[in-house]
């Protein structure tokens, strides 16, 4: 069965005054239709980056995609023209972003927001699009949807509004959903109300979802498939399980390390990673990771490890990915 | 409703009975008026940021206050601090009610009661070089008169919190987010205080910097005897940190009590929610974990609800919740919860 | 002193920085517009400090022999009823404008910064009065204000000086206090009022620094502001007086009844007030651009 | 919202408050009054005793703080006084140049504007490009050329075209005919004066345009626009225009009461009989009345002038509900 | 064209009283009835009331709705002693009773514009109010008429002015263009404020509408008493304070007149623009700008000081160039130059700063300087109006002027209510232009300016000398005797140099060709009734 979506080799980079940032740099991997896949990783990582790649919507300047392709249902998403990038945006891949608070445009009602999209893309008359816009609306959880559509952001909670945006992403039947750091400027409470409607109305619709967070535990609990990024490239790949129980590469294994966890003994040292993320205009012909890794060993100064799969869909970029099982043990 | 201490250090339990306890929160309330008016400016309602609360702090703990944004937590430490002047209520520090003294009176408190900010880029000053930020309380303070030995204790704070000393000479810019976070530290740290106010010291920080930091906080907190108020928001975090812990919603305090006893044993319908709702890094616990969602949203401070300000998203809730605002009981030693049904 | 499992930052990331040079030539690609802005605000100080090598004739001196004589070889932009040299009183009449363009917008702009931080940290009834009084005074036109003023004290260079200053204060005052507001409210101004600093130091280490960027970009646009306004002033008769070199003054009376036969009596110096007053809001959008953060390049 | 609306007309008093008491005293600390101007400087002979007279008669030897009285009060009884220079009363002599005023502000306004927003609204798209430099060049030189200079040029302009074209040089007409009675004559003399100032004023609202557009389009329901696939005609007209419109209407309704009293030098060079040449031959001659009361007014303008802008805010913007 | 404007200008060095020509053709045609005569007019109106206003800026709009008893012959208007009857019959009466009693007849069926018939009781109680305005009410020219002792009206057509003692200044002050005739009704009946606001006069034409700062309208008097006149069916006044517009009006022929003066520059530019579309006439200008010493201020309380200053101006280069880019123009004396009692030009030469060798006139001033003490680059407060035409293109000339020896004036300009405030009350200058300018041209009482103790004399000066001079001057009888003590009092006056005459105004009044009639006199205030002007071929509109 081909992929959803294949991403291969995508290098994208920002052209500041200090220098090219090299956000996104040479990464590769696929999604398959209806799974949820995690992309892990620390801020200024790339992972936000790498997704928004995917529909082009990069700004430039400064930034641009430099290389690689993205394969989407058999086309090229990085060759299409302007237009047809635009009629698969919100029509077969949407997006869900971090600030509910102002990812929705305050001048404009709801009921606009959502039916100027069903609108252009489904070619809906603005009844049927109203008439879908209460479905969506009570589909997610919102009470009292018609009256809804008459009001605008301002009146809604982060929470609402993260609701409102998750309707925006279904309301035209989208293949793939990519949700960046959909729940991180929410509450906890509110956090697990949003992720379980994604959970359920993604298996629902049989919708595959990108999810990019630096939350372990928001991971855990949804996603399917874990990618884990650093300093631009992706490190490790696996399923959930691979991940957390038998990571191969040392930052993941330092990531978990340094999460307290509220199902082991309290009081118990964390072991933090050392270091600093790198700066990313700055990347030299070593692993990026090099500088805080214990087990960091010449070869990682001189040449930069590719992701090699070590079997089960498990795939790890480092020299010591073998001996790292015994490492971990050793430690 | 004020509580006694769980635990104690060591050191300090034979002096307790005589000696007022460390830092005591008599009822406190902030009210921020909504006024309205030209000239003449009239309220017309209250933001109820916190609303009544006490407890108490012993010298070398750490508590540990949780609840959602908006739940007053950051108030309750800004009372404290006198960075904002609470609308009633008493906060006592080592027997004084800070609420009573004007702002000279409070300088000689202010060294000793020091807070570390949520957002590592706004808490430093930008045009402010790191060895002039830290060195400028002390020098204010008159604790190190001599330049020379200033810069020395400069290096040594920053060598404490783990930065090497050039960074005297740079500014906040030049540095990376948990660095800076270093620094704010230190500067917390400039004046020997004696208690500090983690105000989501780590919350913005990346996870393999946030665990360097409360390795940090703890250690240093064993080394200079320090007691810390932790606020944050992050569960998992104060659990790890804390003595006890204090679950705040809507400007109450809802449950208090030590940090197992809350973590293992939580009562409150709300505290249990919150934990519910915290996802654990193992996708095989959470394979297993029932995930019950708490429904609903947090009301405003503005017109918060009648009786417990939780009932209406309470799974617990019967109609006397409605009406009676739940008084606050110990049911185990230690472990004190505001809630009529449990 | 031992710090257990916490390592020591020692890896101090060395400061690379591009040589100056390529630095300058860096931000002159990036703001071709502000180094254009740039190179006329230079142009007008290398004037005003060159002006006597610079210039061919006296300024002031009355020659009637060269009476309105059209621009050539001698005379580059002709001369004046007066037959004074245009081009001199152009080269002097930079200096007039300097002088009032930044006298005013550094007077204008720094008591409006000190009132705007002032109002936005205490607040309360300050904050209303001086609150009441800015709303006043930004409620009369700035020309009617300075009218007012010159009116009041007299006409001359630094009356004029005076009355352009006045009307700056409450307009800094304004945006500063708005940018002071914002900073009131950043942790760092409570970290220093937790760290039991006086009143005076947390404004003046703490705060103003801070609002130093809308303070420049205030400071660069007035004094555009201020040569049209004492250009504006002059014309009216009100502003520098003869036989001072200045723009405005050479746009009034002869310049304007004699303008068709005479052209470059009125075209040379509105040249050189548009040009200058385009420098400076070029190169004060440059540094707007540069630091403003909210208009910067994310 | 009517708490609102009348909170906001209260706070107009101590605004207008503050304008009489500056005013006032200003005026009094000026060397000199208008019967000096008025019967000394024809360099006719004039008897002293007359002068004294003058001055008598104006009320100008009563005690400043009973002048000042007077002032405040008559203003609150709606009884301006009369210009101590014609004697007529301040009323009259304000409606006279009102309509004026009000015209060339209006005219002004719609060169602007049209103008304006197309300009900005390329210039932000086309940020950075020659395009954009051009604009922003285009727009700096308006702020930066002095609007009566341009209006010399644009006089000499006609006298020498006109002269050219049709052998009889012709210049805009030098008094008002109000637009109901001869629409072309009151065109042919006001449009000039308006693409005078019209060209600055335009400059002025481009650059807003310009910045509030661009900022508009790096916010997050921008991105969330593009992201559904929105066409980028219907991002910029429905989802940024509508937003960065709001400060540009803020710099519309300032210069708006700008130019309601602020033309003092282009009402000079085109000789319209406005506000503002009323303001400077007013000031020129210590007619102390009159300055006090066109201050006043061209206060209220602006007051009032901020509060229009306050309630189209609310109506466009669905955030602000004053209540 | 420049022909055309050259055949206008007319030499004054000949010390012939003659300002104007006009060309023949204009001389010739038959005036053409109709049309509405536009002028711009540059100054404001203050009241209606010329027995209080001074200012031309009331003269132009205002005067041609009334008439006056005696006027200066329209058609001869530069002849100072030229004066016509008004409302008065016949010619301008003689004095009778040892030259202590003057009995006018006036014209009977003249009415007012409100239909009331004019009768000698209104010019009875128009005398009566310049000349014994009650407590309050104010007159300005009241001191013309001193030597008034009374004013009677026997009969309808008759008035009688009985004066205390006979004098020479009584008939040009009964001339003076502001003295209105109004009706005794009116004043009667809505007291002595009401012409500062209503107009009701017998003039050539009958006030319409006055839009303050706009225009003042005036339609035709049907009934005016000068048969067929007035030529045009009405007047447009336009309001225009900056001289740029008012230049550019005419040219543009958005006006067709202007009456004050323009430049030479702009003459010379509208000759060369309009051609022979244009018609210039030109005069001498009885105003004149001096500059006034504060010699209660040292050093200028040092005779020698003041002499240098008025050494240092070279006048007659200054007439060469000033007069051509300024109203300004003649060398004179303390006496308008084109009147019979003025200097000649050899006696010109002989005052202090008059003299042809401008280099020794400084040398000498340089001398006194240094004599007096007074340091090289000596700096001094020079006070000027801010006017530009002349007032600060004379004084921008005059701190050149000064410059070249050695001192440095620091001129502030001020505008007028500051100006006057200092010149009349602060004193705190030390040079300050000063302005001298009368109506109906009468050089004994013009020259009182130079008195000490004059009320316009603003140079807190003391000199008995001059005093007496000038009392001699008064009881002089012929022209000869008067001429004679004038050199005497002009000489002293001039040497104690408290004040310095710079140089003579210069009226240009460049109109529309199709404006005839109106000629030009040697005051911007006299000759402006406008009865007598017209247009041609309908070209006023």
């Amino acid at each position: 069965m081909p992929k959803l979506l294949e991403v291969k080799n995508l290098k994208t980079q920002f052209f500041t005054s200090a220098g090219v940032v090299r956000a996104v740099d040479d990464v590769s991997y696929d999604v398959e239709e209806g799974e949820t896949l995690a992309v892990v990783g620390e801020s200024g990582c790339g992972k936000s980056v790498s997704a928004m790649s995917i529909l082009r919507l990069i700004p430039w300047p400064p930034g641009k995609v430099v290389g690689g392709t993205i394969h989407f249902m058999g086309e090229d998403l990085l060759t299409v023209s302007e237009d047809e990038i635009r009629t698969i945006r919100g029509r077969k891949i949407s997006m869900v972003f971090q600030e509910p608070m102002t990812s929705l445009n305050p001048v404009l009602s709801i009921g606009l927001q959502l039916t100027e999209t069903m609108q252009h893309h489904l070619g809906l008359s603005l009844e049927a699009a109203n008439k879908r816009a209460v479905e969506l609306l009570a589909r997610v959880g919102i009470a009292d949807p018609e009256r809804r559509l008459d009001q605008y952001p301002h009146h809604l909670s982060g929470g609402m509004r993260q609701r409102v945006m998750i309707a925006l992403a279904l309301s035209c039947d989208p293949k793939l959903i990519i949700a960046d750091e959909p729940t991180t400027a929410l509450d906890v409470t509110i956090q697990a109300q949003i992720l379980e409607l994604m959970k359920e109305l993604t298996r629902e619709l049989g919708v595959a979802l990108i999810v990019i967070t630096h939350n372990l535990g928001i991971v855990a609990r949804y996603a399917d498939r874990v990618n884990v990024m650093y300093a631009g490239k992706m490190i490790e790949m696996g399923q959930a399980k691979q991940i957390y129980h038998d990571p191969l590469h040392p930052y993941t294994l330092g990531l978990l390390a340094s999460v307290p966890r509220m199902d082991q003994p309290r009081g118990e040292r964390l072991v933090p990673i050392i270091g600093q993320p790198p700066d990313l205009t700055r990347l030299d012909d070593g692993c990026a990771f090099r500088a805080r890794c214990r087990f960091a060993i010449d070869r990682c100064s001189n040449e930069i490890p590719s992701l090699q799969e070590t079997g089960d869909g498990h795939s790890v970029a480092c020299w010591r990915a073998n001996e790292i099982r015994d490492l971990r043990a050793a430690s | 409703m004020t509580l006694a201490t769980e635990r104690q250090p060591s050191s300090e339990v034979g002096v307790q009975a005589a000696e007022p306890s460390f830092l005591e929160i008599r009822d406190l309330k902030m009210y921020f008026p909504v006024t309205e008016g030209t000239v003449h400016q009239k309220v017309v309602a209250h933001v109820k940021a916190v609303d009544g609360i006490s407890f108490s702090i012993a010298r070398g703990e750490t508590l540990g206050l949780v609840g959602e944004s908006g739940c007053g937590k950051t108030t309750v430490g800004r009372c404290i601090l006198q960075l904002e002047r609470s609308t009633d209520g008493q906060i006592l520090f080592k027997g004084r009610d800070l609420t009573q003294l004007d702002q000279k009176a409070l300088v000689p408190v202010r060294e000793k009661i020091q807070v570390i900010f949520q957002d590592p880029y706004s808490s430093l000053n930008p045009r402010m070089k790191i060895g002039s930020m830290l060195a400028e309380p002390m020098r204010v303070h008159g604790i190190i008169k001599d330049p020379k030995q200033r810069q020395a204790r400069v290096n040594e704070l920053l060598s404490v919190c783990g930065l090497d000393p050039k960074f005297s000479d740079r500014y906040p810019h030049e540095m990376s987010g948990g660095q800076r976070q270093r620094v704010g530290i230190a500067r917390a740290l400039a004046l020997n205080p004696e208690f500090i106010i983690c105000d989501e010291a780590v919350s913005a920080l990346d996870v393999s910097i946030q665990a360097q930091v409360i390795n940090l906080l703890e250690d240093l907190r064993r080394q200079f005897n320090l007691t810390y108020l932790f606020i944050a928001h992050d569960l998992s975090v104060v659990r790890h940190i804390s003595d006890r812990v204090a679950v705040m919603y809507l400007g109450n305090l809802v449950e208090l009590a030590g940090g197992d006893e809350l973590f293992d044993r939580p009562t409150h319908p709300y505290t249990r929610a919150l934990l519910d709702a915290v996802p654990i890094p193992d996708p095989e616990v959470e394979s297993h974990r029932a995930h019950k969602v708490l429904q609903g949203e947090v009301p405003s401070p503005m017109n918060p609800p009648s009786g417990c300000v939780f009932h209406p998203r309470c799974p617990l809730a019967v109609d006397s919740c409605r009406v009676s605002v739940p008084q606050g009981r110990e049911i185990s030693p230690g472990h004190w919860v505001a809630c009529s049904q449990v | 002193m031992a710090i257990a499992q916490t390592a020591i930052e020692n890896i101090v990331p060395e400061e690379t920085r591009d040589p100056w040079y390529v630095q300058f030539w860096g931000l002159v690609r990036r703001q071709p517009l502000g180094a254009a802005g740039g190179l006329v605000v230079l142009i007008m100080l290398f004037a005003t400090i060159f002006a006597e090598v610079l210039s061919p004739y006296d300024p002031e001196m009355i020659s009637f022999e060269h009476m309105l004589v059209a621009p050539n070889a001698d005379f580059w932009m002709g001369t004046d009823a007066f037959g004074r040299d245009i081009l001199t009183r152009i080269i002097y009449g930079a200096r007039t404008a300097l002088f009032v363009g930044f006298t005013a917008a550094f007077v204008g702009s720094t008591l409006g910064l000190i009132l705007g931080v002032a109002s936005a940290y205490f607040g309360g009834i300050f904050d209303l009065v001086v609150q009441r009084l800015v709303d006043i005074l930004m409620a009369f036109p700035l020309i009617v204000l300075a009218l007012a003023v010159v009116a009041t004290l007299g006409a001359g260079t630094l009356n004029v000086v005076i009355a352009i200053t006045i009307p700056f204060i409450p307009q800094c005052a304004r945006v500063v206090r708005s940018s002071a507001l914002a900073i009131r409210e950043i942790p760092y101004v409570d970290a220093a009022r937790a760290l039991g600093f006086g009143h005076s130091r947390i404004i003046l280490r703490h705060m103003v620094p801070n609002v130093m960027a809308p303070y420049l970009i205030m400071l660069t646009t007035f004094v555009g502001h201020a040569i049209l306004l004492e250009a504006s002033l002059s014309y009216l008769g009100l502003g520098v007086q003869e036989p001072t070199a200045a723009w405005g003054l050479m746009l009034q009376g002869g310049a304007e009844e004699f303008a068709e036969s005479a052209p470059w009596v009125p075209i040379f110096p509105g040249l050189a007030i548009t040009l200058a007053v385009f420098g400076f809001n070029l190169f004060g959008d440059a540094l707007r651009d540069l630091l403003d953060p909210r208009l910067r390049a994310r | 919202m009517h708490r609102y609306i009348t909170k906001r007309l209260l706070l107009i008093i101590p605004t207008l408050l503050g304008a009489a008491m500056i005013i006032f005293f200003m005026l009094r600390l000026i060397p000199g009054d208008v019967c000096e101007v008025r019967l000394a400087g024809t360099g006719l002979f004039v008897d002293e005793a007359e002068i004294e007279l003058c001055r008598e008669k104006l009320g100008l030897t009563k005690p400043v703080l009973v002048q000042f009285y007077n002032f405040v009060s008559g203003y609150l009884t709606w009884d301006l006084g009369e210009s101590m220079w014609t004697g007529k009363p301040i009323t009259h002599e304000i409606a006279i140049r009102f309509k004026l005023s009000i015209q060339v502000a209006i005219m002004a306004t719609l060169v602007a504007v049209l103008i304006a927003i197309p300009l900005g609204v390329i210039s932000a798209v086309k940020q950075d490009t020659w395009v954009d430099y051009v604009v922003r060049s285009f727009s700096i030189a308006g702020i930066a050329m002095p609007s009566f200079w341009l209006g010399i040029l644009i006089i000499l302009g006609l006298l020498i075209g006109s002269q050219k074209f049709f052998g009889e040089p012709w210049m805009p007409p030098i008094y008002y005919v109000s637009p109901f009675e001869d629409f072309w004559r009151n065109m042919s003399q006001l449009i000039w004066p308006a693409v005078a100032t019209g060209y600055r004023y335009s400059a002025v609202v481009t650059r807003m345009t310009r910045s509030a557009l661009l900022e508009v389009l790096r916010e997050d329901y921008i991105r969330t626009a593009r992201a559904k696939g929105m066409i980028e005609k219907i991002i910029i007209n429905r989802h940024a225009l509508k937003n960065s419109m709001l400060p540009v209407l803020t710099i519309v309704g300032i210069e708006f009461a700008f130019l309601m009293g602020g033309l003092v030098v282009t009402e000079q060079v085109f000789n319209l009989n406005g506000l503002g040449r009323l303001f400077v031959e007013s000031v020129g001659a210590q007619d102390f009345n009159l300055t006090q009361q066109l201050v006043m007014l061209v206060v209220l303008v602006a007051v009032f002038t901020n509060f229009l802008v306050d309630l189209v805010y609310a109506w466009l913007d669905p955030r602000i509900r004053y209540g | 064209m420049k022909k055309i404007t050259r055949k206008f200008v007319i030499s004054v060095a000949t010390g012939a009283f003659l300002a104007v020509g006009l060309t023949a053709t204009v001389m010739a045609a038959t005036p053409q009835p109709g049309g509405t005569l536009s002028f711009v007019v540059a100054s404001k109106i203050p009241s209606y009331d010329g027995h209080q206003e001074t200012t031309f800026g009331m003269g132009h709009p205002i005067r041609p709705f009334y008439s006056l008893l005696i006027r200066v012959n329209p058609e001869n208007p530069a002849d100072p002693a030229d004066f016509k009857c008004d409302l008065c019959e016949g010619d301008v009466p003689e004095a009778t009773d040892g030259g202590t009693k003057y009995t006018f007849k006036i014209r009977s069926g003249i009415t007012f514009h409100d239909g009331t018939p004019l009768t000698s009781a209104d010019i009875k109680a128009t005398y009566d109010k310049i000349i014994f305005p009650p407590e309050g009410v104010p007159s300005s020219r009241k001191a013309f008429f001193k030597m008034v002792d009374s004013v009677e009206a026997p009969d309808a057509n008759t008035v009688v002015f009985n004066l205390k003692f006979p004098s020479g200044a009584f008939i040009p002050a009964v001339a003076t263009p502001f003295n209105f005739v109004y009706s005794k009704k009116d004043l009667d009946a809505h007291g002595y404020d009401w012409h500062k606001k209503n107009i009701n006069g017998t003039g050539p034409y009958i006030f319409i509408e006055d839009i303050p700062g706009q225009h003042v309208l005036g339609k035709k008097n049907p009934n005016y008493h000068f048969e067929g006149r007035p030529y045009l069916d009405g007047f447009k006044a336009i309001s225009a304070p900056k001289m740029a517009v008012r230049i550019n009006a005419i040219r543009g022929n958005q006006a067709s007149i202007e009456f004050r003066g323009f430049p030479p520059k702009a003459r010379d530019d509208m000759v060369n623009a309009l051609g022979d579309k244009l018609t210039v006439q030109e005069s001498d200008w009885n105003c004149v700008l001096m500059s006034t010493v504060n010699t209660k201020r040292p050093p200028f309380d040092d005779i020698r000081v003041r002499q240098a200053l008025t050494l240092a101006v070279d006048r007659y280069a200054g007439s060469k160039y000033l007069s051509q880019i300024a109203i300004v123009k003649t060398v004179g004396g303390l006496v308008f130059p084109g009147h019979p009692l003025a200097a000649s030009q050899e006696e010109l030469e002989q005052l202090i700063g008059y003299s042809r060798d401008i280099e020794a006139s400084r040398a000498k001033a340089r001398a006194l300087l240094k004599e007096a003490g007074v340091p090289e680059g000596f700096k001094f407060v020079f006070n000027n109006r801010g006017v530009d035409q002349p007032y600060k293109v004379v004084g921008t000339w005059l701190v050149d002027q000064w410059r070249k020896v050695g001192l440095d004036p620091q001129q502030t300009v001020k505008p007028s209510p500051q100006f006057y405030a200092t010149l009349r009350k602060q004193f705190d200058f030390d040079v300050s232009i000063d302005f001298n300018c009368q109506s109906v041209i009468n050089p004994i009482a013009d020259v009182s300016k130079f008195l000490c103790s004059a009320g316009n004399n603003y140079s807190q000066c003391e000199s008995q000398e001059v005093e007496d001079l000038y009392n001699t001057l008064m009881r002089a009888e012929t022209l000869d005797e008067q001429r004679s003590i004038m050199r005497q009092y002009e000489k002293a006056a001039l040497d104690f140099a408290s004040g310095a005459i710079t140089l003579w105004w210069y009226k240009i009044n460049p109109h529309r060709e199709y404006v005839k009639g109106w000629k030009i006199a040697p005051s911007h205030y006299l000759n402006q009734h406008l009865d007598n002007v017209w247009c041609t071929d309908g070209k006023c509109s």
